[in-house]
């Protein structure tokens, strides 16, 4: 990005304002759609502004890890398509996909969304292991908050597959979901100029060095933390993230509903 | 005889195409036929890094082809497979025939082509959305690609195999086609079949593009008109 | 190539000449000999022209695929040394590699020619594996007959190792052979101006912009088609393409008896 | 309440650190707090080769964090993992924010961690060595990164969590910090705690990031002052 | 004492080496000795790209060391291993010695080997096979390098080993050595044994090295010889 | 390096001289400490010179090789960190990382250094599995000998993790040690100029176009050989090198007890 626009986009902030009109801790218009992926056994498309994801949930069969032999098994996957920005490439996950993927999995795992016991079938022998997987469509910025959103979502509408203790039929989906215990949100905030912008755009983000994500659960807690980038953050300003991320993941947890 | 899904032989699935979805892209296109859903997207032309894979004469065309982990009933794993990898051949291939490649020479042209579902004809509709991105990418064009297979059950020339149709017809015999030129840019068979009976298949599938190119000049007129009208 | 070379090529063939004298639908001279590796269970080098490939078989003992319990497993697989040609590169399988490989492989498996099922040792246990590799000397065009050739005479002299139902003593073979139903013959007919050559050479590929593969089982019947290149084909192209393929491929076919 | 080594909930384990422990490095350091053990090199400013990955305007720094095979109870295979990538990352961006990159465009820094011994706290145990290293290599640097983890155990705030510490505490909240600008470089969190205690968490980590500081600078004047008096 | 294949202690197997056998490389040859069966090609001098791995004073040797999947009993996954690295590197410098690359600053020469059949003794087959190919290209030599193995079996130094032998002999000693200069090249061992009989396998592998010299002589000669006369 | 220090360094070692002013055959400085690494249950940290090397040795339970069913498994590897030289880069083993640890690997193995056959738990189906890794710390020439060393020193303090039959316990370790034999030493010959200098600094390889390596057993035996670099020997060049690794081994040999 030119410097001039970055210095155009602080020297907003620093007033506070935002190219697209929003005030500090808007985020822009959400979309939630469920079940958008028939071959999953749980979905999610997910838009946050231009910024749109789909999350897909799909569900096999395996042994448990030996440490953990009565608990089911979670992996959250994430691939950038070079569909959906310039700025991707093609080839194996790049750092930033790794990161967020593996922050969303933190969310998920830390605030015990899933009750991982239910998931065993028989102990050290048979679990559910339970694969999401991340894909990104059109990059605007924000993509972690707008990919937690759409993983949440889609576990939480995740169905099992008809399964006869020898095998799984694909494509058959029983009524019995997930055992979910709550909804962890991740709320971004991203630093431009001296302000803590929430949901920024890809521009935004251009002119920023540094943003915090805080993911939350419904009872207010803290599940899971990352600091984003090469500029570093005043006590003070991790104050501020905690108070804006609890409230906005209070808003965000009610379109799950 | 009936189909599965009550479709008469000659009868497409649903098609549903769109162009204009990924609003970073330079075109883009949503092709879904039945439960196959295609997303396509085109970058470029930009210029090509590094110097010493540009070609002097015309763009270098990319196409990536990927079938996203959820969008089969057991899970993909991620990254290319010998079989995907194919699949991006012969869709560049099906694709060259239509484009003006020399009117950008040193730069690359980039089309990414991500089957979100899959349910039977993945490499065709992601043809079909490949195409229409690219017009709606502005690339100078000989012609729309359209692309369909078409096989024989029983006694049937049967177009658009879905579902369980794949095991049952004698051959699955994808193509592309460009009606402007009346050429035939993709073809591919697996099976068992004559010649002569090869050849009607055939001619099904190019009465299956046809009705699909319809289909992709509506979607840009639907996208590009009304803007022109502004 | 030169452009000046290409359109020389493609003067000739518009003529019904070609740079050494053959005919539009000749094959060069082609040799066959088979068991010349004495470590594979079936091998064949067979040469067209200046082409040469060598297939070998080997046979190994694996479980079957979950959804086809009874049936053997077949692979085919094609490396282009580097050996063969200044344009074939180390590393991974090519494109080209990858596409050749699969193409024989449909040949094969699509004709039926080997009758899976009596590949089966135990339902859902034990299979024979039957791995094919193709292996290129030296290329001087249409590999891909080449190739298919090499792959059915090395098939159809393949033995079995000796195999007590334990363990397989390799180097040891059987008497027995593959069950063999029938002999795919793959026909490549090469776009040269405006003529379909049979058995183009390197330099008439350079000169070419599509092909067209049309493998056919003894009974006449169509099992494979690839259309390679980025050149289009119009009907009358494919419908002369069917006719020349069903007449070579009977001539080819001979040659393995 | 007692913790495991007898320490009390502000305590660090046992610190060693050594700047100049790689005679080929432009800066090296050894870092050790309990069986944690980190070795960091140094190498740059070196030109960056190939032109096209140059910075115009700054340095590019690379950071690797390398678990060696035998560092672990269970055998690590070696080569990098998504969990080893996202350790690069973040320890990268920790580093950043000290280093006057500008200084130098269109070079590299490679900063390389070797994890020895692994027993909680690699992250932040090579963070300590890799800043040490750079000042050993005279990088120009606003100041020193130390940085160790904290968390809740029971109703304490218990510093530097190590062997079962990381199962009994409600969090484990890594962070990097630079004294001299009183800044957080580092920030992550996993577990279930409030975000009062979490904030009670930072400030304990950050009491025991300053008395990092002090053990990394006596190491540099350890290795420095004694060449200086010569 | 008998061998296997009724051949003496320092009999060779039956060798061939053929040059010229694969018409579009630069330089190539077959060699045989038993069972074990090594092709060569040679492809350069040619341009080095990218340029920055140009040396400014000399031919860059690269060697490749390939065994095809059907070469041995059990089937060989296609793709390096690091037996075949490591061979790939000392088949290099068992050649590198005879040529004179400084006679072609800035450019490549390729050497591959591929090994279509296996049976002990591939290494040495390839380098005998690489070195008629480098002839056959007219690339400038101080001499031909030829290469084999040999043992101690029981009592007797024993040449070429083959089969079973590999098992019973007391190290399996492969040389390469350039019958010119009277230089070694290339030269390993595996096993227990004194450093005296070392020695005497090391003089048995050389006396079977003139040998094998004899016939990649013969067969340049028999390839550029009648051509020459025409 | 320049040619005018290569041409500095071989014209003293033809005046007998070498920069540090050591001999010929001597060695730099050797330390050797064992036990460095708690979680290895053998490791040992050896310097020669500046050259610095850690040997880890793991061990685990795995299922033998089918041709070996009643024999351990020793796996030997080398990483090349780059923090340890400005010409080591990141990514898999470079050739001479392999070749190192090939190396090393062949003169334990040869050796029988340990009695696999002690390592069989249950004939066929599990035997213990021994893994070294060798890690360069800083690179001043003579890796190998330097990493020999370090991985005998390494193995001959190894102790058996607690292991009851079931499951290993991971950091208890017993106080039963590998079944050693003998131990292999590695001493390499660098050619600069016309002499044979024992331990090269780095400078000195760097002036050097060929080595010996030639790894002896406690009875005086040779177990392993390899000539590395691309320059030839001459067979007089190859039996001093005998005499000297024979000799210096048995010295080296001392150091480990």
């Amino acid at each position: 990005m030119m410097i001039i626009q970055k210095n155009h986009i602080r020297g907003l902030a620093s007033a506070g304002k935002r190219m697209d009109g929003r005030k500090e801790d808007d985020f822009r218009e959400i979309k939630i759609e469920t079940g958008v992926i028939e071959n999953a056994e749980g979905s999610a498309k997910v838009s946050v502004g231009k910024t749109e994801i789909i999350a897909g949930v799909k569900m096999n069969i395996g042994e448990p890890f030996p440490d953990r032999p009565d608990e089911g098994i979670l992996m959250t996957g994430a691939e950038f398509s070079p569909l959906a920005s310039f700025e991707f490439e093609t080839g194996p996950p790049s750092e930033d996909a790794i990161e967020l993927a593996r922050v969303v999995d933190r969310g998920i795992r830390e605030s015990h969304m899933i009750d991982n016991k239910k998931l065993c079938i028989a102990e050290g022998e048979k679990v559910w292991m339970v694969f999401v997987d991340i894909h990104i469509l059109n990059h605007d910025g924000n993509l972690l908050d707008c990919a937690a959103l759409a993983a949440a979502a889609a576990l939480g509408h995740a169905k099992f597959p008809k399964y006869d203790g020898e095998k799984i039929e694909f494509g058959e989906k029983t009524d019995k979901g997930l055992p979910i215990t709550c909804k962890p949100i991740a709320v971004t905030l991203t630093k431009v100029g001296e302000k803590l912008l929430t949901d920024a755009t890809f521009e935004e983000e251009g002119a920023s060095d540094v943003k915090l994500t805080v993911t939350t659960k419904d009872d207010g807690n803290i599940c899971a933390i990352q600091k984003s980038g090469s500029g570093p953050l005043a006590f003070s300003e991790i104050e501020k993230a905690f108070e804006i991320s609890v409230r906005k993941g209070k808003e965000l947890r009610k379109l799950l509903e | 005889m009936a189909r599965e899904d009550g479709r008469k032989a000659d009868d497409l699935r649903p098609l549903v195409v769109k162009a204009g979805v990924i609003p970073n892209a330079n075109g883009s296109a949503y092709v879904s036929l039945g439960k196959t859903t295609a997303v396509a997207a085109v970058y470029g032309p930009r210029p090509m890094h590094p110097k010493h894979m540009q070609v002097s004469d015309r763009a270098y065309l990319k196409t990536v082809y990927n079938m996203v982990p959820f969008s089969t009933k057991e899970r993909v794993r991620p990254g290319p497979s010998r079989r995907s990898k194919e699949i991006c051949k012969v869709t560049r291939q099906a694709l060259e025939p239509a484009i003006f490649l020399d009117k950008f020479p040193k730069t690359r042209i980039d089309v990414y082509i991500d089957i979100i579902q899959a349910n039977a004809g993945t490499r065709t509709a992601g043809i079909n959305a490949a195409s229409v991105a690219l017009a709606d990418a502005g690339i100078p064009m000989r012609g729309l690609i359209a692309s369909v297979a078409a096989g024989k059950i029983g006694d049937e020339y049967t177009l658009d195999l879905a579902g369980k149709e794949e095991e049952a017809t004698d051959c699955d015999l994808p193509i592309a086609y460009m009606p402007e030129e009346e050429k035939i840019t993709l073809m591919q068979l697996d099976g068992d079949i004559s010649p002569e009976d090869t050849k009607n298949v055939v001619k099904l599938a190019i009465e299956g593009c046809k009705k699909i190119y319809a289909a992709q000049r509506k979607a840009l007129e639907d996208r590009w008109v009304p803007e022109v009208k502004k």
